[in-house]
């Protein structure tokens, strides 16, 4: 690749504007499909079907106030979306939408993507901590105790993966993915599934924002720009979750007829509508029982999965 | 977890040892009152209630109007299920002027104190899911709802504040067309309502947020007074219907919803299933109403002085109405005796020891509703 | 059969007769007029003889007729399906009875939104504070009829 | 070709109001018919937040209690600017069917004044939506918010801080 191409990349497609794409794709994905489920009709009005409702949301918080009210650390305040954003953004440069359509692909892609993901519980904390308020408090401390239980799932499930192709290199993952590593994966799949819910505060697993208990967790006091920043990285956590979802377990942009990343975009939109459709029927639970499903239920049955692959492997 | 009977007054521990956490006055789930919290870490170690923040002081307000135009007021006790609340003043000031309704008024009656059961019923179901942050049965709720607000905007010219039931009979006429926007009303929850109660009531993660979550014993029932489904929950069969029958409810064969384990999913079981209840009252009513009689009895401008107690069944409980009359056009005194202004201190004794999340499952089980709370 | 009993250590004790009280719509009520010093002991009385259920309690200020506080304790027994009726006079200017909260815990609150409304003090009460009104109209015994109401303007 | 971009800016404020949902009064139940199935305001865009710090409108839904006043006040001083005010319900404008109680705030409008006001004992949900297109047009047109030039709420919440300074400590309570 010479340099134009890679600036390309970056800021055009995957890059930058892309991400900012699949934020306003997600919001407004997630309102229509939510409100669908709901019986209702969801964003209509603004633009045909309403598809520019969620420009007009992003355009309007960013012309909001930014307010520090005066208890809150003012440069942390500021300084933790932006740094949110900008580690979630780093996990994107790694997927691979279509064969040779990355940004950076290494031999170590998967715990690369899984290392930055890790960061993000002591951001989050450090977004409720900042805020010198309770309820971005107890939300912060929340964000730390969920996504600590829920990233060890992730992480071992991940790793079966890689241990069955025997990489951790997306493109070659999806390069050797057959029907028989689909099966061979399916437990790692319904734990990784959980798993991106739990680390991505999807509902029900949204502890950290209950809305009904605490308010809106850690996003309580952010205003304008450092509240898209925050929620627009939530987004994003949750598309490059599925992403990898997608990339480890469902074959990526591999599949018949149609082009590469159009297959990637229709199994990441089933992704999607699973989400979607756990949201809008699964209450919240709780989060001892969430610790207890993890560590109880998840973990064992992770390292069952590494040992069965193992043991496939050795066949 | 009920810790016997005793409240906290005092700060538990030392300072600094426990947040506290004001719990409301705006925040999404509370509604209109602040519940302070004291919290170590998640668990919640006391609660204190305070209520206040809907008050309109009725009480002294109905002083001041006439026996008929009190209406506006008292249904305004409560929004969510204004139809019982006015069913009850009707009864007080008919027996303080001894007069009698014809039978026919009395079905319609039913009627509709059973349509603002239901109605409000299904609001409460909507919430308690509403209070585990998922709103898609909220949702499917509100749109059967809305085929009964259909028939009480057709009747009454109201969605929500009727003032269908005056002292001495009905507001108007039931006309055709009422009646067969009720009966589609009904069709319509026959049809959808098994599948819902399924889906609602098999909820794995609801059973296991709600199962065994905020227990009421029964001798808590006793101790304060706890009306209504709350109550019922936890095995008291109190149903002013059965119990003392007014407005011919004795002609009607029903279930009392009674349940044993006293927990937040009892609870939630008996308002879901009352509503069936109502429906098959509603049904009997439409079915058995008589159609000799008039409509609306004359009740004197002035009353002869005297006092009269009564009761009903609303849909959050028994509702007293002790009205005092000095021969004057209006009430000389009134107290609104509402229940959920007896449930809310329930709260304090059971929430501690839970988690701060079950706040507010234990809250939205007690099924509160503010404006009869404050009044 | 907790009724008759009560009845008559009723009349034994404090010398008061059940008299009829007919203006209950929901049952059969009986009233017992007794002296203001006596509630705890026959709060405690009717707990024993299974009135279990405290409804209400519903003072009514009957001042400007020239008489005095009147407090109207509701108790229900809930296997006899039997209401009884406590009627107590108070006089107008520093009303005070004991509390019965300790006996019928539910009365803490009725209580407590009387104290507020009436300026009933409540004697032994733990926690005579603000309940429902602000601290505008603390003091000011809302619910008497010598406070007439007037339009609220901030 | 600069103010078309600037309304590009006006559009986007106009089209994404979200709200905070100030449940004071009854008419909160009419505001609830409106988010579900049969009149659906999302359809519009509008969105109930659950934290005032990301709302562009509040609604007073009907009744202010003396109580609930100062918490209306410190609601309002929460959220970012631009900010409006929409009201609903006869208790908003004079207190309704309460206007001789003590305890139900009757100048509700002097205090707050709301950019938009919807009658009714409660509104019909259908009036609801006609008043929150008529907030949508006054945001569009970027009009200043009535309560922040005329509005007496500055002084109140400040005499209300006074008297309590404990609620003035509370970081969550007190707004930029």
């Amino acid at each position: 690749m010479d340099w134009g191409e890679i600036l390309f990349r970056t800021l055009v497609f995957p890059g930058v504007s892309f991400l900012l794409l699949v934020i306003f794709a997600t919001f407004y994905l997630e309102r229509k499909l939510v409100a669908d489920m709901h019986g209702r009709t969801g964003p209509y009005y603004v633009g045909p079907y309403g598809i520019l409702q969620t420009v007009a949301d992003i355009f309007k918080i960013l012309q909001k106030e930014v307010i520090i009210h005066r208890e809150a650390d003012k440069v942390l305040f500021l300084v933790v979306p932006a740094f949110a954003f900008l580690m979630v953004s780093l996990v994107a440069a790694f997927i691979p939408y279509d064969k040779d359509l990355w940004i950076v692909s290494t031999p170590y892609d998967l715990i690369i993507s899984l290392a930055l993901l890790t960061s993000l519980p002591a951001i989050f904390l450090f977004a409720g901590w900042v805020s010198k308020s309770k309820y971005p408090f107890i939300g912060g401390i929340r964000v730390i105790n969920q996504l600590i239980s829920g990233e060890i799932p992730l992480w071992l499930a991940g790793l079966s993966v890689a241990l069955w192709y025997g990489t951790f290199n997306y493109v070659e993952i999806v390069e050797k993915f057959d029907i028989i590593g689909f099966l061979v994966n399916l437990i790692g799949f319904a734990i990784f599934l959980v798993a991106i819910l739990i680390v991505a505060d999807r509902p029900p697993f949204d502890i950290p924002e209950a809305e009904q208990e605490i308010v809106y967790g850690f996003l309580t006091e952010y205003t304008g720009l450092g509240y898209l920043l925050l929620a627009g990285a939530k987004f994003l956590e949750v598309f490059v979750l599925a992403a990898m979802t997608v990339t480890l377990f469902l074959g990526g942009f591999k599949g018949p007829f149609l082009p590469g990343w159009a297959w990637f975009f229709i199994k990441l939109f089933f992704v999607y509508y699973l989400a979607f459709a756990i949201r809008a029927s699964t209450p919240r639970i709780r989060l001892d029982q969430l610790i207890k499903l993890t560590w109880k239920v998840l973990v064992p049955l992770a390292l069952l999965n590494i040992v069965l692959i193992i043991l496939l492997k050795g066949f | 977890m009920y810790k016997g009977a005793q409240i906290i007054t005092e700060p538990v521990g030392k300072e600094g040892d426990l947040m506290i956490l004001n719990w409301g006055v705006q925040h999404p789930a509370s509604g209109p009152m602040r519940i302070k919290v004291w919290l170590d870490g998640e668990t919640i170690v006391k609660v204190e209630n305070d209520p206040g923040y809907v008050t309109r002081n009725l009480e002294k307000l109905l002083e001041y109007r006439t026996w008929e135009s009190a209406i506006v007021n008292v249904e305004r006790i409560c929004f969510i299920d204004d139809l019982g609340t006015l069913l009850n003043w009707a009864l007080a000031v008919e027996k303080l002027a001894e007069i009698e309704v014809p039978k026919k008024v009395q079905y319609f009656r039913v009627i509709l104190a059973e349509v603002g059961r239901i109605v409000s019923h299904l609001i409460g179901i909507g919430s308690m899911f509403g209070a585990l942050g998922v709103a898609t049965p909220m949702m499917w709720v509100l749109a059967i709802r809305e085929y009964y607000l259909d028939f009480l905007e057709h009747y009454s010219g109201y969605r929500i504040s009727t003032a269908s039931i005056v002292p001495g009979g009905l507001k108007a006429e039931p006309t055709k067309e009422d009646f067969e926007l009720l009966k589609k009303a009904i069709e319509e929850t026959k049809k959808r309502w098994p599948e819902y109660k399924e889906v609602f009531k098999d909820n794995p993660t609801l059973v296991e947020r709600y199962k065994g979550v905020g227990v009421i014993p029964k001798d808590l029932v006793f101790e304060l007074g706890l009306r209504g489904p709350v109550a019922r929950a936890s095995g008291v069969d109190y149903d002013v219907r059965t119990r003392y029958p007014y407005s011919s409810y004795e002609d009607f064969d029903f279930n009392v919803i009674v349940k044993e384990e006293g927990d937040a999913y009892a609870r939630f079981l008996v308002v879901l299933e009352e509503i069936e209840e109502s429906v098959k009252i509603i049904e009997q009513a439409l079915e058995g109403m008589p159609t000799e009689g008039k409509w609306k009895v004359r009740v004197p401008k002035k009353i002869k002085a005297g006092e009269a107690y009564s009761a009903v069944e609303w849909s959050r409980g028994s509702m007293d109405y002790h009205v005092i009359s000095d021969g004057g056009t209006g009430p000389y005194r009134v107290k609104i005796s509402a229940p959920s202004f007896m449930n809310i201190w329930a709260l304090e004794r059971i929430a501690p020891g839970h988690k701060l999340a079950d706040l507010a499952t234990i809250f939205a089980s007690l099924y509160i509703c503010h404006g009869d709370l404050d009044r | 059969m907790g009724f008759e009993r009560l009845k008559k250590l009723m009349k034994t004790y404090f010398g008061v007769e059940a008299q009829e009280y007919p203006q209950n719509a929901v049952t059969k009520t009986y009233l017992f007029q007794i002296q203001p010093v006596h509630i705890r002991e026959v709060a405690k009385l009717l707990k024993e003889n299974g009135f279990n259920f405290f409804h209400t309690l519903s003072p009514v200020d009957y001042s400007p007729k020239g008489r005095g506080l009147e407090l109207n304790y509701f108790f229900e027994s809930i296997e006899e399906k039997i209401w009884v009726v406590i009627r107590t006079e108070l006089p107008l200017d520093n009303p005070e009875i004991d509390s019965i909260h300790d006996i019928y815990p539910a009365a803490e609150a009725c209580e407590r939104e009387e104290w507020e409304k009436f300026g009933i003090n409540f004697k032994g009460h733990p926690r005579l504070k603000p309940l429902l009104l602000d601290d505008t109209l603390q003091g000011k015994w809302v619910q008497r009829k010598a406070y007439v109401p007037e339009p609220h303007r901030d | 070709m600069l103010t078309k971009f600037l309304d590009f800016f006006g559009w986007a404020r106009s089209h994404s109001p979200w709200m905070v949902h100030y449940c004071s009064g009854c008419c909160s139940l009419e505001i609830l018919a409106l988010m579900g199935p049969r009149f659906d305001w999302e359809r519009y865009g509008f969105l109930p937040v659950p934290s005032p710090r990301q709302a562009d409108f509040i609604v007073i839904t009907g009744l202010i209690s003396r109580k609930v006043l100062p918490v209306l006040l410190m609601t309002y001083d929460q959220m970012p600017r631009p900010r409006y005010v929409f009201a609903i319900g006869a208790c908003a404008f004079d207190g309704g069917p309460y206007y001789d109680s003590t305890s139900v705030v009757t100048n509700v409008p002097e205090i707050l004044p709301p950019d938009v006001f919807v009658a009714g004992c409660p509104p019909t949900p259908e009036a609801i939506l006609d008043g929150l297109l008529e907030m949508k047009k006054i945001i569009r047109e970027r009009r200043e918010a009535r309560a922040e030039k005329e509005g007496t709420w500055r002084e109140i919440l400040k005499k209300e801080l006074e008297k309590n300074p404990l609620l003035a400590k509370q970081p969550f309570f007190v707004g930029g």
